[in-house]
Parts: C-alpha cells; sequence; structure tokens
C-alpha cells in the first residue's frame, strides 16, 4: 500500500486509456472517407494512444523495485519518448497534410467547403505562408 | 487464460511476420515505386518489432535509423532523380515460372540447413541450451576486477559491443573499412559534384514554419541522443555504429527540411572527409596502441588488446576504469571514433544526393563537349 | 499486462489501411500511427518482458516515422529535394 | 511440439517466404531501382534468420545479452548465463546492417549516373543500347 499502490493504479488507467485511444483511431482510421479526416484518427493515436500509455509505462517502472537502479533509466527513457512524439506527431501530420492538399495528392470527396482554396482565391492566404 | 498470456509475445513475432510477408508481396508487385518504398518501409517496421522480440535491443537501434530514416530517403531522391514508374510489360511468363521454382528449391535447402544449425535439437523452436561459445562469451563479459581474472574479460557489461570491439575486433575493422571502401566508391562516381554556391534563404526554400522550428528544436536534441547512444555503447545498448547512423538522419532532415544551402553551413564536405579520416585514425590507433606501449617498453603486446594478459609482466592495457566508472578500457575510444567515421560517411553521401540535377547535368554536357 | 490485444487489434487496422489506402498520404499516415502504437507496444514490452535496457529502441522508432514524414511530404511537394 | 513452437514456425516461414519473394524481385522485376529494394529486403530477411539462431528457449522470457549491473554476484552471472540470448549473431549482424546501407548507396549512386548516360532505367532497353 502507500505511493507505490496509488502510481500502480494511475499507470494502469494511463495504459487503459491508451489502450481504448488507440482502437478508437483504429476504427476511424478504417471508417473515415477521405485523407483529411483521418488526419483526426491520427491525432488520436499520437497523443491519446501513445503519449498517454507511454506515460503510463514510465509511472510503472517507478514502482517495480525488482528492476534496481535500472528502473530510472526506463522511466527516464520512456518520458523521452513521450515528450518526442508529443512533440513531433502534430508536426509531421502537418506537414503531410499541407503537402497533400497543396499537391492535391489526396482527394476531398465529401467536400462542404474549402475555406482554404477560397482564401487564396481571394488573395488574403499566400501557399508559402500556411 | 494466463497461459496464454506468456504467449503473448510469440504471437506478436508471428503476427508482424506475416504483416511483413504481405508488405513485402507488394512491394515486389507493386508498379509505382514510391509505393514500394512506402511498403518496403512497412516491412521495415515490422521487422523492427521482430528485432526487438528476439531480444537484440542493439540490431533495433542500427536497423531503424537505417532502413526507416536513412534507406528510403536514399530511394526517394533517387527515385526523384530518375524515373517514377517501372515498365512491366513483356516479363516472360515461363521464364519467370522457372526462376521462381529454383529460388523456392534453393531457399528450402538454405532453410533446412539453418533448421539444422539449431545444433543440439532437431526442433524449429531453439533449444534451452545456448551454443559453448556464447556462454564463454557471455561469462566474461565482464568479469572480477582482479587482473589475473580479467585476462580473457572485456569488463563491460554490453556483451554485443565487446564483442564487435574486442573478442572479433579484427573482423569489425576489415569490416569497416568494407564500409569505406563503399563510401569511397559513391564519392569517386561523384567526384565533380559540387554544391551551387547560393545563399540560403528563409522564406522561399524549405518546408513551412512549423516544420523548420520544430525540426531547430529536434536537430540539437538528435544530436545528444546519438552521442548518448554512441558513448555510452559499453554500458547500455548502442555503440558507435548505432549512434553515427541516428546521427546521420539529422543531416538528412536537416537537407530535407532546410535545404542543403543551409545544411553546408555546417557541414562542408572537406571538413566532413578531415573528421572521417580522423576516426579511422583513431581506430587504428587504438587498436594499436598496446603493441606499441609494449614495443616501447619491452615486453608483450596484441593488437586489439584490451585488458593486460598473463604473458604480459607488466599491466600493459588500458584502464577499464576512471574515477569509479566503468569506460571498458578501449572500447569507449573504438566507440567514439567508430561514431565520428559513420556519421561522417553517411553526411557526405547525404550532401553529394542533393546537388540539384541541373547543375551536375551542366558539368555531363561540358564534359562531353 | 492484460490490454496489449487491444494494441495488437489496432496494429492490425493501421496495416489494413496502409496497404488499402487509396492515396499516398493515406498511406503514408496509416505508416505514422503504425510506428507510434509500435512505439508504445516497444515501451510496454520493455516493462512486460523484465528488460529495462532494452527501452532504448523506442526513441529511435518515435524519431524515425517523423523523418519518414518529412521526406514523403517533401516529394509530394514536387520541387527539387535539396531545396 | 508446444503452442510455442507452432507459433515460431509461422514466423520461421513467414520469413522463408520474404527470401523467395525479395529473390524472385530480384530476378525477374525488370527495373534496377526495383530490383535494389528487393536486395534491401532480401538482405534484411537473411539478417532475421541470423538472429533467430542466436534465439533459445528460457522461462518465463530470454533476457537481453547485457547486464544491468557492474559488480555482478556469481549467482547474477549465471542466472544471465542461463537466460541471455546469444551475443555473437547480433555482433555480426551489426557491421552488416551498416556495411549494407554503405553498399545500398554506392549502388544507388552508380543507378543513378548510369540514367544520366543512358535516360533509363528499364535493365532490358540498357542491354538493347550496348548490343
Amino acid at each position: 500500500m502507500g505511493l507505490n499502490f496509488i502510481l500502480t493504479i494511475i499507470s494502469y488507467i494511463l495504459i487503459g486509456i491508451g489502450a481504448f485511444c488507440q482502437v478508437v483511431a483504429g476504427i476511424g482510421m478504417n471508417r473515415f472517407p477521405n485523407f483529411f479526416v483521418r488526419l483526426h484518427a491520427a491525432t488520436i493515436c499520437a497523443v491519446g494512444g501513445s503519449f498517454v500509455p507511454i506515460i503510463g509505462c514510465s509511472i510503472l517502472a517507478l514502482t517495480l523495485e525488482e528492476f534496481g537502479p535500472s528502473r530510472f533509466f526506463l522511466a527516464g527513457a520512456g518520458f523521452v519518448t513521450a515528450i518526442f512524439i508529443l512533440l513531433l506527431a502534430p508536426v509531421g501530420s502537418h506537414l503531410l497534410a499541407k503537402a497533400a492538399y497543396f499537391s492535391k495528392a489526396a482527394v476531398l470527396h465529401p467536400k462542404a467547403a474549402d475555406l482554404l482554396e477560397e482564401d487564396i482565391k481571394k488573395g488574403e492566404v499566400r501557399e508559402s505562408t500556411v | 487464460m494466463s497461459q496464454l498470456y506468456e504467449l503473448i509475445p510469440y504471437i506478436v513475432m508471428a503476427v508482424s511476420a506475416l504483416a511483413s510477408t504481405v508488405a513485402v508481396y507488394l512491394a515486389i508487385v507493386e508498379r509505382d515505386l514510391i509505393k514500394a518504398v512506402l511498403y518496403s518501409a512497412i516491412q521495415s517496421t515490422f521487422y523492427a518489432l521482430l528485432f526487438y522480440l528476439l531480444m537484440v535491443p542493439d540490431i533495433v537501434l542500427v536497423y531503424v535509423p537505417v532502413a526507416v530514416g536513412l534507406l528510403s530517403a536514399v530511394f526517394i531522391f533517387a527515385i526523384k532523380k530518375t524515373e517514377k514508374y517501372e515498365e512491366v510489360a513483356g516479363i516472360p511468363k515461363t521464364a519467370s515460372a522457372i526462376i521462381l521454382v529454383l529460388v523456392t528449391v534453393f531457399t528450402l535447402i538454405a532453410g533446412w540447413l539453418l533448421i539444422q544449425s539449431h545444433a543440439i535439437t532437431f526442433e524449429i523452436f531453439p533449444s534451452a541450451d545456448a551454443r559453448a561459445l556464447a556462454k564463454w562469451f557471455l561469462n566474461t563479459t565482464l568479469a572480477s576486477k582482479e587482473w589475473w581474472i580479467r585476462t580473457f574479460s572485456a569488463m563491460s557489461p554490453e556483451a554485443v559491443t565487446a564483442i564487435v570491439w574486442d573478442y572479433r575486433g579484427l573482423d569489425t575493422y576489415f569490416e569497416t573499412s568494407v564500409m569505406y571502401l563503399a563510401i569511397i566508391g559513391a564519392l569517386a562516381i561523384a567526384r565533380y559534384f559540387e554544391i551551387p554556391k547560393k545563399e540560403y534563404k528563409e522564406e522561399s526554400m524549405g518546408m513551412s514554419i512549423v516544420g523548420k522550428t520544430a525540426t531547430k528544436i529536434l536537430v540539437p536534441m538528435i544530436i545528444v541522443v546519438a552521442i548518448s547512444i554512441g558513448l555510452h555503447g559499453h554500458l547500455t545498448p548502442g555503440g558507435g555504429f548505432q549512434g553515427g547512423v541516428t546521427a546521420a538522419v539529422a543531416v538528412s532532415l536537416m537537407i530535407f527540411i532546410f535545404s542543403v544551402y543551409f545544411a553546408v553551413r555546417y557541414f562542408k564536405i572537406y571538413t566532413a572527409i578531415l573528421l572521417r579520416i580522423i576516426g579511422l585514425i583513431g581506430i587504428a590507433l587504438a587498436a594499436t596502441i598496446a603493441i606499441l606501449i609494449a614495443l616501447a617498453t619491452g615486453y608483450h603486446g596484441f593488437i586489439f588488446q584490451n585488458q593486460p594478459k598473463p604473458i604480459t609482466p607488466l599491466e600493459v592495457g588500458l584502464p577499464y576504469e576512471i574515477g569509479g566508472n566503468l569506460i571498458s578500457g578501449t572500447l569507449l575510444i573504438f566507440n567514439a571514433s567508430e561514431f565520428l567515421a559513420v556519421f561522417m560517411g553517411f553526411a557526405i553521401l547525404f550532401l553529394l544526393l542533393s546537388v540539384p540535377e541541373e547543375s551536375i547535368m551542366e558539368v555531363i554536357r561540358g564534359e562531353i563537349e | 499486462m492484460y490490454f496489449i490485444p487491444f494494441y495488437l487489434v489496432a496494429v492490425i487496422m493501421y496495416v489494413v489501411r496502409a496497404l488499402k489506402g487509396p492515396t499516398i498520404p493515406d498511406r503514408v499516415l496509416a505508416i505514422d500511427c503504425l510506428g507510434y502504437v509500435l512505439a508504445t507496444f516497444l515501451v510496454i514490452f520493455s516493462v512486460y518482458l523484465k528488460s529495462p535496457l532494452i527501452i532504448a529502441c523506442a526513441i529511435v522508432l518515435a524519431l524515425w516515422i517523423y523523418a519518414l514524414d518529412v521526406y514523403m511530404s517533401k516529394y509530394l511537394e514536387k520541387r527539387e529535394l535539396g531545396e | 511440439m508446444d503452442a510455442r513452437s507452432y507459433l515460431f514456425a509461422v514466423t520461421y516461414t513467414a520469413i522463408f517466404v520474404n527470401i523467395v519473394i525479395a529473390l524472385y524481385g530480384i530476378f525477374v522485376r525488370p527495373h534496377i531501382m526495383k530490383k535494389i529494394i528487393a536486395l534491401s529486403i532480401f538482405g534484411d530477411s537473411t539478417y532475421v534468420y541470423a538472429i533467430i539462431i542466436g534465439f533459445r528457449k528460457a522461462e518465463p522470457y530470454p533476457v537481453i545479452p547485457i547486464m544491468t549491473t557492474w559488480e555482478p554476484a556469481p549467482e547474477y552471472v549465471k542466472n544471465f548465463v542461463a537466460k541471455a540470448v546469444d551475443p555473437l549473431p547480433p555482433a555480426l549482424v551489426l557491421t552488416a546492417v551498416v556495411i549494407g546501407l554503405a553498399v545500398m548507396l554506392f549502388l544507388v549512386f552508380l543507378s543513378i549516373q548510369a540514367y544520366r548516360v543512358f535516360g533509363t532505367l528499364d535493365i532490358r532497353k540498357i542491354i538493347r543500347m550496348r548490343g
């Protein structure tokens, strides 16, 4: 009991949230109609499904005294991985979305409105500043 | 149920192998070469998981940067510079069927021989007993600190790095020279390429501002991670090769996100070649330093000697620790040198790959006339 | 670690999208997600298999999936790759 | 044979099929870049086999060949030797991967140069030009 018990419970909850987010993102990845909607699923996968459970695993590792001093290595590397994912996943999605939009590689099939296109036509926004 | 959960690593292994098979099949039959590269990236990711579950973190650390980070960049460069599609009409059907059968038979024989090499039992699953050589390596990699027991030890908790740079150091030396020959070959082909002298412009070159800002934060972090992987090679998974390829991806990211004109501010080609040579000299010196000391003092010494040997009356050899920190003798020097050499070698090749095609074609036209 | 099967299901779904995806950005996005879920796998397995040192692999995987994103989007922008 | 062996056999067969497909790609597909991609896949599959040779059975699961302590007690070393996988195949594959990348880069430089000279990378067209 005590601190270790609480940390274990918290870490299991975080890993559970991660599993839920991964499954939801997987379903979304397969069911969403086009690329720009699938970006949404990718965000859930990266932040909810990867960042959260890795933090959870790091916390869990801190409680496992059988690992000895190397549990701090595990926890530290886990936090670094989580921060990298939190930093890089949105940037990667942004670069990909921009390239896909302007190269017209992804078809925008069920389309309600394309405000960016209208803005570019009006001359309010240039491609290089997006 | 709990028995099923013990099987999970093996289930994941099987699933990732099957998924990689599908990806490989699609990569080979695909006409669009970019899609083939993407399929091969899927295959690489699954192989990384497979290596991980086979409990070899050193290979994962070197394989992921190579297969996902560098090789896909090389292929994309090459496809951009050459053709995008493969012409598949007119592949002879009977000949390819015969080749398929021959290949299958050949691989069956090889696979059967491989199962035999599980040596002790003739089962598909490897036995619980390790080879005698493996046991010997594992027993001696970090032995007691008295020097007469240290004789056969590398004094490194990391058995893989110990084998790479101590037990089988001469192998690695010649393998490294094969790598340098390949790099020198590529340099010889690219001998007349020059990066055009253009100024880097913030607004017209490179990708969007978000990517640039993130990469500005990221590149120093990558270099730090790479140095940490490289110099801690004798303690944790990693080593010179792993750190070098990890750092090389930073160069390719800089080329893609900013531009080659930005990258040459920090990595000039001739400086990189100089640093690569310094790394190679470092390896050669660390390999021969024991024998040089021995020659100077009149005792015995060996090439690639790490810890003192019983035949040498003095403790000729580098210390295994400095101030209580384990440095494992020569392993630290080898890792640092190899890090520098691999990093700079691949940095040069990436800078040369990113030379614009127009400037090269001008040179070629000039030579023809 | 009773959550691992859920992650495995997600892996299979991402693979389906990566192999099926009609356009190139779809595939890259699916590989992206695949990389992140595999990085999570590596962290979870390093606790599950009781090998703490093996976690160093997860950092590398998370980093280079981003590199693949960058390469493909630069290729899609249809400019000289070095500029 | 227990369930573990069956699952391992699946892995083994899948990698085997990969090798067959990759060799087929190297021999039959006409485009040089496709041949290089197939070559890299073939190399990776052989690395997996080399690593599988070093794998072993241990309860509950083998450990990595890296000690987590700097001053191992004799019982720790005994346990470590009984559980760790063979460190020799990783040491050999490690250098092979990096050399493979260097050789791959060399081949790519060669094929780009061939494209500059011949204007195509289809091996059948190049052969016709030479003959």
